[in-house]
């Protein structure tokens, strides 16, 4: 049926068992660009399906479809072996089909039981029953085997928490399919290991669930089939058995290997990072930094290693300035920078590259020249104050050229790109500058594997131009590969530091807490 | 107003065409612009003129070219009621020769422009003199024994203060005791400010308050009505709107001027170069007959009354007036 | 002297109260609501009128609102499905109907600027027997009439309907984030026609208390830019119902304090006016500079 | 070639279509209440356009709001929503009248500059406060601006009337500005003067601003993306203190022409809610250069012509603000056969990407 399919495919086997949600032949295109062509997939029931392909592949385009938010140019959506119609969200809800998107639908304002409740409250006398709202949402947790602080803002509780609380709401709302758009990709890896194992759960309670991931480790450890998106097109689909990394991603990238991140020896130079006795807190004035220290060479990656929540985040923020600190002092050679603004930071040579890549990497409505050229280092393409025309169309063309970034045109919106693309900009854009201090957070979160290739390649050279670079990452091994030194936090204090080659166990002993002092002379004070 | 029907001044039937231009309030400020609105239309029908009334957003600034816009017409004549106008208008008018210019409220030179003056001070004399009377006539019950008035005006203004210091001054005359309130709604059209600045004043021992606020003044009368004391109302003849609770209102025959002067444009006697003063001795302002607070008033009292307003049309009494002399030392308004 | 402000404050805040909840409600279901000052003039036009062909108070004020529930469905309409800024399209809805009543008054009722119908009955004021002689209490809570007391029930009302109602919650979800609602199914557009609908019948509400309450009669400007501080009031208080209200209330007292200061003398009264505006900008800027001082984080 | 279909599609999307509804409605009004809507349309044009001096005197109502309307832009741009243009404009022209009536004997051009400096200057100061606290402790802008602008109101009032009262006028207003302090006009006798063309220099300024300075981007930046703007180490409480006294300085200017220009001293009334009409003309402009132009013109033409038409047809002053508030609601509505055409226009963009 599909042009494009390899000698894997093994479609028939899948087709013999009943659809219980999925495609036929469909198509959707945006302009010029062809999001799905012909697309097919059929999910059996009560099993976990996992969609892989590059960033741009079409992924997220095909979920939205099946969950009527999106309608196909051609083609048509299955149902239990049924050929649909989708009209809208509801439609898709009343076949039993619930979807979380690549973009929380959590409400921040809101607590976690009225996240979970809403539109579907139960109600008596008129009145919102919060006392069933309570039980069915305690027996929910409690076969789903998560325990929840129902009272809680959803914008105090983690990411790990309110993706629970999506899923766990699909359920709620009797949804018997569970689509996941990249439901890991912002979980530190514990937190993903426990949504993985969620789903499990669900699974073996017979509901259908189908997900997106960039992680083959994952798609591996939990999925039943996969299917392989290609620009597009589907390429493959199959089953558990056939189903191994090096497989998928030969199939993910098709022709053409994939790069391959060398990491060269390198001498440190001078202590260019200090900081010293590091205290913070975080918006709700709990503090998250206790007294921490530690030192970045020239030409030196420091990872941090953290589990989620233990001040990371935070330490990242006070490194560029978006937190102020409570105590404690951060230097750049023999500058202190604690007290200068982010845009004196950065005139000093440090750079950033935001977790929150859709708020604070990019301005996503700006055109890519735009997001491109951001930054203090703008008055260098002026003359009195004018933009010069020349300097900037350089600038850009450098900046996307660096990331190598596919792109239409550079007045096209930076929303235009995909997730990986979009990251590229940001890798491009703070590392074009050749900074001193390059603190980078989470730079290959939602990326696809060509794109983690990519970005690892733009870190080791900023390490090799010699910058000081600060990363922090909640995958371990991306930690192990680039790291030259780990810093491990727990509660905000230094747990100890690791030198290349340290294994997974040892540092997640220390992120534990566990373990013993840090190595003499890795950490100063 | 309403009537969406063609009225072409170019074609000047009967009695020639006529343009009123509103000023800064607009029509619905229950005085100025209403009154003369309804003089200027009493005055069409009465010479068989056609006309209408003109009214612009920004007043001020586009007072020029309206009335450019009048004279390339051939309007025959134009009543400008807008003060700000003053400059604008003379030179106007020697642009436009053949079209006869009325301003109201400020004084205009010009061999085609007439000025009308209201003395708005005389009439309020008379309307404070009787309030200082009236507040330590104890006999009345909606009288309190302290020698208390008030006044209220619309917006702090020389052209509003012309009324508060006639009014003061008339009061002083008759007992320098009598103490004035005088506060500011800042508003023409919010009677439910007039009526909290009103029982403000009733609660510190005034009896009667004079309101010179438009729309807002309305409020006042309420608050004297639910408080069983006097307002003074002005422009019109407001005694009616709670009989017996409004001791008397300063009119101002803004409507009777707009017709004569449009007699005398449509009898071709139009008065260029004048300056018509419209004061008490005029009949253009002066107070009701007190229909509803006759016996309240008393007598004695109305005849006092008629005394000071025979004085002052004698020019025995000079009531100051703040357009042309500024403020007095009496008043303290500000 | 205190219980006279006091008193004069409470009445001058209950027109306020109303617009404001109203736009609060609005602004909770994501849309700011320019055209407060529409839906109040609204209110107290059609209010004095009905209440002046019924002569009945009742019939007044529930037409009033019914009558603010139209311009404010209207009015959401035009935001919510033809997709216009809210700015603008209350910008414009202020000035069309302030527009057509002035118009209406004209043409129709061939009046000017004010309409006093025959007849109209005032809203009445309780008298609370023994109350009333009570000192501060006695000014402050006797001879209300009921709007009054119906914006004070109106407040702890709104704070339970949005924690406890399927209402409260959508709309509160709406507002908070559209995109995540709609996801999920509410309509979104229809949960923000509805607080405009509400929206309009409380500021609509906010001109009954100006035209039936303190006065009794109309006036084409009576609102007086009452649409707009209530508009400031639910900016101030976040939208939340109670901190709205004291907004509301503190800008009462404001304006009754300058009032007896005025009537007091000695000072200009252009100066004074500006009391309340004034001291709405100082605790502003005192709220918010201790709120900035507390965050830790500085980024928008 | 396609281009130029394409802009003029678009104008007659976002401009045709709601002045074409405004006019339907306004249309039905008229026709209820009796008027022939063709006679009154037909008056309004010629009233706006239909000769030299009718342009003029279309003009002459532009530019007031042409300042205005940009001064909105500009802030806005910068992501502040300022409603205090208003307070700027009647500070500023309440400033120049007091400065420019002192300026006899002194040479016109200096006259003219001292004048309008000051009047930016008082514009400018009106803002301070809000931008300020914006800037620096983030406290909404919008309460405290228009919180300003009663309080400006309040101090005009009392300044006149303390301090720069003219005398012998009915109302409180100051002394005539010098002559040589005024700003010619462009052809006499018409209204329009020389503040037209500031307006237009201010707003070629404001597009060189936007497009070609470093400071314009981070206005761009900040406005529609304030975290990424921090994140980034653009100057964000510069580009919004910026934003906000920038708009009073040019709301200051504005005023101050209108002083010099045509009414040649303050007086109540001075502004007729310009700083309002600002707003809407630069969000249905959607801070566009020419937009606002556009949007100037219009509701200059509205206002010129909306006066005068009442001498040839008895129109209450309420029709044209109805009409007025139509244009605006429908000119931000958008109707089922635009966002067909959206639809389709975003289809060709992506084929010609
Ligand atoms: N609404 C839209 N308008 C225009 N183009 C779109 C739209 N939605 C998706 N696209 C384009 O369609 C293509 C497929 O996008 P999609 O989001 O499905 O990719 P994906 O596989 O989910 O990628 P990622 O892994 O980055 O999430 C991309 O090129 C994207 O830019
Ligand atoms: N908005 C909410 N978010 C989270 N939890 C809530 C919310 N509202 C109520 N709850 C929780 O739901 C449970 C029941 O709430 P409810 O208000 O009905 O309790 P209650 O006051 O005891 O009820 P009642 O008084 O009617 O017996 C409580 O555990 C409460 O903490
Ligand atoms: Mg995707
Ligand atoms: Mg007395």
């Amino acid at each position: 049926m599909n042009p494009t399919t390899g000698s894997t495919l093994s479609g028939s086997d899948a087709a013999a068992a009943r659809c219980r949600i999925g495609a036929r032949m469909v198509c959707r295109s945006f302009g010029a660009v062809r999001a799905n062509v012909d697309v097919d997939l059929t999910v059996r029931p009560g099993t976990v399906h996992a969609v892989v392909g590059e960033n741009g592949a079409g992924k997220s385009t095909l979920m939205r479809m099946l969950y009527g938010l999106d309608r196909p140019d051609s083609g048509s959506i299955v149902i239990d072996d049924a050929e649909v119609e989708l009209s809208s969200p509801r439609a898709a809800i009343d076949r039993g089909i619930g979807l979380v998107q690549q973009e929380l639908a959590i409400i921040p304002d809101l607590t976690l039981l009225e996240n979970l409740v809403l539109g579907a409250e139960p109600r008596r006398a008129g009145r919102i029953d919060w006392k069933a709202a309570r039980a069915s949402a305690d027996q929910l947790a409690g076969e789903a085997g998560v325990d929840v602080d129902w009272s809680a803002r959803a914008s105090e509780t983690s990411i790990a928490i309110q993706q629970q609380i999506e899923i766990l709401r699909l359920v709620y709302r009797g949804a018997d399919v569970l689509i996941l758009d990249e439901p890991t990709a912002v979980l530190a890896p514990a937190q993903a290991d426990e949504l993985l194992r969620l789903m499990a759960r669900l699974r073996d309670a017979g509901r259908t669930l189908l997900f997106i991931s960039h992680k083959l480790d994952e798609v591996v450890a939990i999925a039943d089939d996969v299917t392989v998106l290609r620009a597009g097109r589907t390429v493959a689909q199959l089953p558990r058995a056939e189903v191994d990394r090096p497989v998928l991603a030969g199939l993910i990238i098709g022709e053409g290997a994939l790069p391959t991140t060398t990491v060269r020896e390198q001498q440190a130079g001078d202590d260019v990072l200090t900081v010293a006795d590091l205290t913070a807190r975080d918006d709700k004035g709990v503090q998250k930094l206790a007294g921490l220290s530690f030192t970045v060479r020239a030409g030196e990656i420091l990872g941090v290693a953290a589990v989620a929540g233990n001040g990371q985040e935070e330490l990242a923020e006070a490194l560029i300035g978006i937190r102020t600190i409570e105590g404690g002092s951060i230097r750049v050679g023999d500058r202190r920078v604690d007290r200068l603004s982010l845009r004196r930071r950065r005139q000093a040579g440090m750079a950033y590259v935001s977790a929150d890549r859709k708020h604070e990497g990019l301005a996503l409505s700006l055109s890519l020249a735009d997001n491109a050229i951001a930054g203090p280092g703008i008055s260098g393409l002026a003359r009195f104050g004018f933009f010069s025309p020349r300097r900037v169309r350089e600038r850009v063309q450098q900046v996307l050229g660096l990331a190598a970034v596919k792109y239409g045109g550079s007045g096209d919106p930076a929303s235009s790109l995909s997730g990986g693309n979009q990251q590229r900009v940001v890798l491009g854009r703070e590392t074009i500058g050749r900074p001193r201090v390059l603190v980078a957070s989470q730079p290959t979160r939602g990326v696809d594997l060509r794109g983690i290739a990519y970005i690892h390649e733009l870190l080791l050279r900023a390490r090799a131009d010699g910058a000081a670079v600060v990363l922090f990452s909640e995958e371990i091994d991306e930690l192990r590969e680039l790291s030259d030194r780990i810093l491990v936090l727990h509660r905000g204090e230094s747990s100890g530091t690791l030198p290349r080659g340290a294994g997974r166990a040892e540092i997640g002993d220390l992120m534990l807490g566990h373990g013993g002092a840090p190595e003499s002379g890795e950490v100063r004070a | 107003a309403g009537d969406g029907g063609s009225s072409g001044s170019t074609d000047s039937a009967g009695g020639g065409s006529a343009a009123l231009i509103i000023a800064q309030g607009g029509l619905g400020d229950e005085s100025y612009n209403d009154l003369a609105y309804k003089g200027f239309q009493q005055g069409l029908a009465d010479n068989g003129m056609q006309g209408s009334p003109i009214e612009s957003d920004d007043v001020v600034g586009q007072g020029e070219q309206v009335l450019r816009r009048a004279g390339d017409e051939g309007v025959g004549v134009v009543i400008d009621l807008e003060y700000s106008h003053a400059e604008i208008l003379p030179k106007v008018a020697a642009d436009y020769p053949d079209t006869d210019w009325v301003l109201v409220n400020a004084e205009a030179k010009g061999d085609n422009v007439a000025s009308v003056l209201f003395q708005e001070q005389e009439g309020s004399y008379l309307a404070g003199a009787l309030a200082a009377m009236q507040t330590v006539n104890t006999s009345d019950p909606k009288i309190n024994a302290d020698k208390v008035i008030g006044f209220i005006g619309g917006a702090q203004s020389a052209g509003i203060d012309k009324f508060a210091v006639g009014y003061i001054q008339g009061a002083h005359d008759v007992d320098p005791d009598v103490k004035v309130l005088t506060a500011y709604s800042n508003d023409f059209g919010d009677p439910t400010k007039g009526q909290q600045l009103a029982q403000s004043m009733y609660e510190q021992g005034a009896d009667i308050v004079y309101a010179v606020a438009g729309g807002t003044g309305t409020g006042v009368i309420q608050a004297a009505k639910d408080a069983n004391r006097y307002a003074i109302g002005v422009d019109t003849d407001q005694d009616g709107l709670a009989q017996g609770n409004v001791l008397t209102s300063m009119l101002k025959h803004t409507d009777v001027a707009m017709e004569t002067v449009l007699k005398d444009f449509a009898d071709g006697s139009f008065p260029g170069g004048q300056t018509l003063q419209l004061g008490l001795k005029e009949d253009g302002v002066g107070l009701t007959d007190f229909q509803y607070t006759k016996d309240a008033i008393g007598q004695a009292t109305i005849d006092k009354i008629a005394d000071l307003k025979q004085q002052i049309i004698d020019g025995k009494i000079q009531v100051w007036n703040v357009v042309d002399q500024g403020y007095p030392d009496f008043y303290s308004g500000n | 002297m205190i219980d006279a402000i006091l008193a004069s404050a409470l009445t001058l805040s209950v027109p306020l109260v109303f617009a404001a909840l109203g736009g609060a409600i609005h602004r909770q279901a994501g849309v700011v609501n320019i055209g407060l000052e529409a839906h109040m003039i609204t209110g107290a036009f059609i209010g004095a009128l009905l209440s002046g062909w019924t002569g009945s108070w009742i019939v007044g004020t529930i037409a009033g609102v019914v009558a603010g529930a139209i311009t404010g469905g209207i009015m959401s309409l035009l935001i919510t499905r033809l997709h216009g800024n809210e700015i603008i399209v209350g910008l414009g809805f202020n000035i069309v109907t302030f527009g057509v009543i002035g118009y209406l008054l004209r043409s129709v009722f061939g009046v000017s600027g004010t309409l006093q119908p025959e007849g109209l009955e005032r809203l009445p004021s309780l008298v609370i027997p023994g109350v009333a002689d009570v000192p501060v209490l006695g000014a402050i809570v006797s001879g209300k009439d009921p709007l009054f007391w119906l914006a004070i029930l109106a407040v702890p009302v709104l704070v339970w309907l949005f924690a406890h109602t399927r209402w409260g919650l959508r709309l509160r979800a709406t507002g908070a984030s559209e995109p995540a609602s709609a996801s999920l199914g509410l309509r979104t557009a229809g949960i923000r026609d509805g607080a405009g609908i509400i929206a309009g019948a409380l500021a609509a509400l906010g001109g009954v208390a100006l035209s039936l309450g303190t006065v009794g009669l109309f006036n084409e400007n009576m609102t007086a830019g009452r649409g707009y501080v209530a508009l400031a009031a639910f900016y101030f208080g976040r939208s939340r119902p109670l901190p709205t209200a004291l907004a509301c209330l503190l800008f009462g007292f404001f304006d009754a304090l300058q009032i007896r200061i005025q009537t007091s003398g000695g000072f200009s009264a252009d100066i004074v006016s500006t009391l309340p505006y004034v001291a709405v900008v100082v605790v502003l800027a005192i709220t918010g500079i201790r709120q900035y001082a507390r965050s830790s984080r500085k980024i928008a | 070639m396609t281009r130029l279909l394409e802009a003029v599609r678009n104008v007659a999307v976002h401009a045709g279509v709601p002045v074409l509804l405004a006019l339907v409605i306004g249309g039905i009004v008229l026709a209820a209440t009796g008027a022939n809507p063709f006679a009154v349309y037909g008056r309004l044009a010629t009233e706006a356009f239909g000769s030299p001096s009718r342009i003029n005197a279309t003009l002459a109502a532009t530019t007031p709001i042409l300042f205005t309307g940009i001064a909105a832009a500009f802030a806005y741009r910068a992501g502040a929503f300022t409603v205090g243009v208003e307070g700027s404009f009647v500070l500023g022209g309440l400033t120049a009248s007091v400065i420019g009536s002192q300026m006899g004997g002194v040479p016109g051009p200096i006259a003219i500059v001292v004048t309008l400096a000051a009047a930016v200057l008082a514009g400018g100061l009106v803002a301070l406060v809000p931008a300020l606290l914006r800037s620096l402790w983030n406290v909404d802008e919008v309460v405290t601006t228009l919180m300003f602008n009663f309080i400006v109101a309040g101090l005009a009032g009392w300044l006149v009337q303390s301090f720069f009262l003219a005398p012998g006028q009915a109302n409180s207003s100051t002394e005539y500005v010098a002559e040589s302090a005024e700003l010619p006009p462009l052809a006499p006798p018409g209204q329009t003067n020389v503040g037209l063309i500031v307006a237009l220099l201010v707003l070629v300024g404001y597009f060189l601003w936007m497009r070609y300075t470093t400071i314009g981007y981070e206005f761009r930046a900040v406005g529609s993306a304030p975290r990424f703007s921090t994140a980034q180490g653009l100057r964000v409480r510069t580009v919004i203190a910026t934003g906000l006294i920038g708009a009073g300085l040019i709301g200051g200017l504005g005023g101050g022409a209108h002083a010099l220009g045509v009414v040649h001293r303050y007086s109540e009334g001075f502004s007729a809610s310009f700083g309002f009409t600002g707003i809407a003309i630069a969000l249905l402009a959607r801070f566009n250069p020419i937009g606002i132009l556009v949007g100037a013109i219009l509701f200059g033409a509205l206002n010129a012509a909306g006066a005068t038409v009442q001498l040839f047809i008895n129109l209450p002053v309420q029709l044209i603000d109805i009409l007025e508030g139509t244009v605006m609601i429908f000119a931000v509505a958008t109707f089922v056969l635009p966002r067909f055409l959206t639809r389709r226009r975003r289809l060709q963009r992506g084929g010609a990407a």
